[in-house]
């Protein structure tokens, strides 16, 4: 097994792999930019090396500096966690070029899978369904491109070739908007991926997301581990993910868990990924793209198999054969992670930024946050905004969303907006108690607070802990404090 | 006793909170007088700016964080704002600019100008995309509130923006602070 | 079901009972004792009402006052935790005059399995194996109880026939010390129970304590859900439990299920309970008692059956059929509990008092932490020492120890002296991760820290923060920081 | 920079700790130096009485509890004590009493007194019981340190008596302080 292994990321992934790794006894090496130097990420490893720079391709995306860091300090191998570098082919490459083991599938592989198209190819000829679609290239010729989109019949999906995560995405309603839609797709893939490419798909209505989590090793092993339903959706963005969906009977699920596994193995696919399908309502379901590394969602297979994906990861990576065989893997409960996102839910989701001059995680029995950030944190425009990760685990389907609506009565999080409320909302309105899940979900049950009226208790708390209460200006309740204000002290860390 | 002036953001008038110290001499025993109803509140313990609440027995965890006169209040999972108001009842200067036309267009979030659409001079209509930008790893495209024309562009694409900056300031509208 | 119910009860399984019922939507009722008017369990209820007193006796042990708030406030039912009033033959059957629900076997059950004489007679009839003793008058006759002692043979365990957690328990080597150890003992157990019966045992030498875990419902059936290993004791009382146990095998483990459980259908059991055994180190097990409540050591339980057990309980006592049926119930992975002590290893295990002047809890996935106080508590002389239980899952035992360990090493208490670093001294010592257990384990193997020497960090630390290292007499890091004192505004709750 | 004299508290010498704040105006790197060696100490954050430091990479999260000069150090798990002395090297008072004879005997915890096996007077033995607490709703044993004589009775029993209470004074025994 490996003794060092560097975590080239950051925020709430980082401190999760951390974990696992200091478990087993490898001592865990972290990467930080220059507003990260106090980061909840940093003060979780074992050691921790300055990426100087501010931004993300200043810093956590130079895979230069991070294997140079590595080198310098006698890294093992390399764990990508998701997003920045986990899906980029050369950094593997380079990885392993310097004699490091680079935790995910060969650079071949995250190339393949990495470009939409070839994916898409590959998966139908090992006999999976795909979405029709073209994949001409788009920017060429303005009339091919209406053709091609015709012969598919709108509503059509632009997406980025290199993409994920709902960037470089269009829906197109009609004609006259698909060469502008084309276009931004083609410049934000560009900005986000450094390739433009994109192609066209045909859209499929109130599909739902649904996708296997898969794992191979070495040896030619591969096994699913059960589905996740990410029908949840905001800005092509997943936001509540559960396990198992509420859509899948036990036969389509042997189904899909198998055309995702046979597709894996004709690619020769090690280390942990996700096929992700969309499954229409007639129980149809078409592959849309392989995720080569470790999922966001990922806690939601880990709490209904009980296995630690990090820890099999590591000993995939390490040559060793799969710690677990299809019939040893069951599906038990039911769990279901939230998003917690700096983000203004009545502003289109809005990013909010600011610092969090109170934070206070729910904690109890089956309850899992994996977060990144602590009171005092600065939630800054250089990072994505989700601040945290729910998730909740109960016998069955009610028991969990009982479990996570507790969870959430009990976060407080202040000094931004979040999604809090809202993901409450989202788990008592009773379409998704039935489990009525569909990608278009929030476009089509308007979600929000079913009462402007402020609760007594909230004027009562307001009238107690204003500064108006007493007679020397100070609150009647602070007014017996400590002399420091309100919130300076409220134990958030600061620099010295 | 003291009394206490809040209003939420949206309303004009503000509700009068009596709060009486119940007991003197021991600790954490209110009387909170809201409408016609008087509340006995025990402060069970109190952090600064959180609190826990013990209101006709029931346990009522509560968090306060202010910025000037606002207050965020967070219970049960949900956020809410009041308002302080000052005793001497200025009349709250009546929603100019809610809903008549702006002047300029600001940054709502701080992030990179990627494309300007518009120069100086230009008219524009309702809803026409203006200024894309990107914040957050995703582009937002800033379009017009209403019809217009731009006096001035105040950036330029690829430059690095503060939430609140302005980014074109637009000629004076039909509508100003007088009319509805 | 319930729609109020009261938790009769303070501490971590006050908070614990909280979050099952608010869940399940049930209005949680908290009581409290005048120290205890600012705990954390009073905060995690949704109504509380006090109980005045300083004392248990005159708080939580008085039946009266908490069934006349649970009728003042139109309770359902009473939850009576574990101690207190949780195996109070009278409570039970005052809830039942009232017309309240005791969520607990029937006043008969408790009172007969709690008379640890009529429970060993009950148990050797139903067939199960006991251990040699003698349950004559101890306090008659000095001859008779030398004689009974000497045919049993030496080593001899004196025991409380109303006992529990060690008290009023002594072993004897020798005939010379075998009156003023029943002495004590009886002296002991009338000042904890009101009852001060002793009964001799044939002291078995390096046993282990094995517990099944037993659940019964109104409609007849009972299961078990496998056992715990309770071995690791100190002054009679668990500080380590597991499951499984390392030394049962899938025939024994059968074995000693089936035991209880045909032991417990004799009785009519209801609810949830523990048949504790020991055994010896030839694979023999004999009845010790059965504990008719939840048991502290109940979330090993939870963490290998997947199962929340005071959500099964809440549905046995509101007359629905068991949520689980034995076929249904399987041991996955291995769990481990440590309890966390105010007290001081090096010290006898003394009780430490004082004030939680820095409380950090370990977080991670798969860790739980069940406690009931926070930074700013006051482990006060009224109320047991226990702080907290730390409980770790992993898929084998190892992997369960390496979690313990990493969430013991972050684990932070200052202010009491504690048993954190013994705890993982103990998870460490080679003979523990054998599985050698014992319950003289501790007194067999010397634990202590392999070394007296002040690591480096820990001089840099005390240099850094002292307040020597600035020229105004402040600390260096501590000079930038705000006014107040070290410890005044850490977080801590205070009055107003 | 500054000096801190810190020891163990069995020891008699103190360690010099030297502490440098390098980079003038920069927050957070000092350089320690601590018998032959020198670290390199960045302090990446800190709360009053705990703080993160990077030494030599290596992150160390540490807490500090003081109690007037005698510091709580929390590292990794485990908790150190370490005493402050002043530069004026006062000889330590040489451990007198930790080896010489006891001259009473005092509750180790606060608890309830529940039998008193002597009365002024008495002679005893080492290790005899003298007294039988309940503390923490445990019972125990206190016993003779030494060979000696009861001076006098302190307590009765049923007495709540405060944590270091005495209990039963000694009457000089053969040793004294300037024996060991």
């Amino acid at each position: 097994m490996f003794k060092k292994v560097l975590i080239a990321n950051r925020g709430e992934i980082a401190v999760r792999i951390a974990a696992t790794l200091q478990e087993m006894g490898i001592t865990a090496v972290g990467v930080y930019s220059d507003p990260d130097r106090r980061a909840v990420h940093v003060r979780a490893c074992d050691e921790g090396y300055p990426l100087s720079g501010r931004t993300s391709s200043e810093t956590y995306l130079r895979g230069d500096k991070i294997i140079e860091i590595a080198k310098m300090h006698g890294v093992d191998a390399i764990h990508p966690g998701y997003g920045f570098l986990s899906e980029n082919e050369d950094f593997a490459q380079m990885c392993h070029d310097a004699g490091i083991t680079f935790i995910g599938p060969s650079p071949k592989v995250i190339r393949d899978m990495g470009d939409k198209i070839i994916a898409k190819t590959t998966f139908a000829a090992a006999g999976v369904p795909v979405v029709p679609g073209w994949s001409g290239d788009a920017s060429a010729d303005g009339k091919a491109l209406n053709s091609e989109a015709g012969r598919i019949g709108y509503p059509i999906l632009v997406k980025a070739a290199a993409g994920g995560g709902g960037k470089g995405m269009r829906v197109v309603e009609k004609e006259a908007d698909l060469a502008a839609a084309v276009e931004a797709a083609q410049r934000e893939a560009g900005a986000a991926f450094g390739d433009s490419r994109v192609f066209l798909e045909k859209y499929i209505t109130r599909p739902r997301h649904v996708e296997i989590q898969i794992f191979g090793d070495a040896h030619g092993n591969v096994v699913h581990l059960f589905e996740r339903e990410c029908s949840i959706q905001r800005r092509h963005q997943k936001i509540i993910e559960e396990s198992p969906s509420p859509a899948l009977t036990p036969e389509l699920r042997a189904k899909m868990g198998q055309a995702a596994v046979t597709a894996a193995k004709a690619i020769g696919y090690t280390n942990a990924g996700t096929v992700e399908f969309i499954l229409d309502p007639e129980g149809n379901f078409y592959f849309l793209e392989v995720n080569t590394r470790l999922q966001v969602e990922h806690p939601v297979t880990e709490l209904v198999t009980h296995r630690d994906l990090v820890r099999a990861q590591l000993h995939v990576a390490a040559g060793h054969p799969l710690p677990f065989s299809q019939d040893e893997l069951t599906q038990d409960g039911h769990a279901i992670e939230c998003r917690i996102y700096a983000e203004d839910p009545a502003r289109g989701f809005l990013p909010s930024i600011g610092t969090l001059g109170r934070y206070i995680e729910p904690r109890g029995p089956g309850i899992r946050v994996d977060s990144g950030v602590e009171q005092g944190s600065e939630v800054s425009v250089y990072y994505d905004p989700m601040l945290a990760k729910l998730i909740c685990r109960g016998r069955t389907r009610e028991e969990a969303i009982e479990k996570t609506v507790w969870a959430l009565d009990r976060y407080v999080i202040m000094g931004v907006t979040t999604n809090v409320a809202f993901l409450r909302d989202v788990l008592t309105h009773p379409e998704f108690q039935r489990g009525n899940l569909h990608t278009h979900f929030l476009a089509e049950h308007p979600i929000g607070p079913s009462t402007d009226e402020i609760p007594r208790d909230a004027w009562i708390a307001a009238a107690l802990l204003s500064g108006a209460a007493s007679s020397r200006g100070q609150s009647l309740l602070t007014a017996t404090a400590a002399p420091s204000g309100p919130w300076e002290s409220a134990g958030a860390w600061r620099g010295p | 006793m003291s009394e206490i002036l809040l209003k939420s953001p949206g309303r004009e008038t503000p509700v009068v909170v009596e709060v009486q110290r119940c007991r003197e001499g021991e600790c954490g025993d209110y009387r909170v007088q809201l409408d016609q109803d008087a509340h006995d509140v025990e402060v069970i313990c109190v952090d600064d700016g959180s609190a826990v609440l013990r209101i006709h027995g029931r346990i009522v965890p509560v968090c306060v964080l202010r910025d000037g006169n606002r207050m965020n209040v967070w219970v049960r999972g949900r956020i809410y704002v009041l308002e302080r108001v000052e005793r001497v009842a200025r009349r709250a200067s009546s929603g100019a600019a809610t809903t008549a036309q702006q002047s300029a267009l600001s940054a709502p979030m701080p992030g990179t100008i990627l494309k300007i659409h518009v120069s100086a001079g230009d008219s524009f209509a309702a809803h026409q995309p203006l200024i894309v930008m990107e914040s957050m790893k995703m582009e937002m495209t800033l379009s017009a509130p209403h019809d217009g024309r731009i006096r001035e562009v105040l950036c330029r694409p690829g430059q690095l923006v503060e939430m609140g900056a302005l980014l074109v300031r637009f000629e004076d509208g039909p509508g100003d602070e007088s009319s509805r």
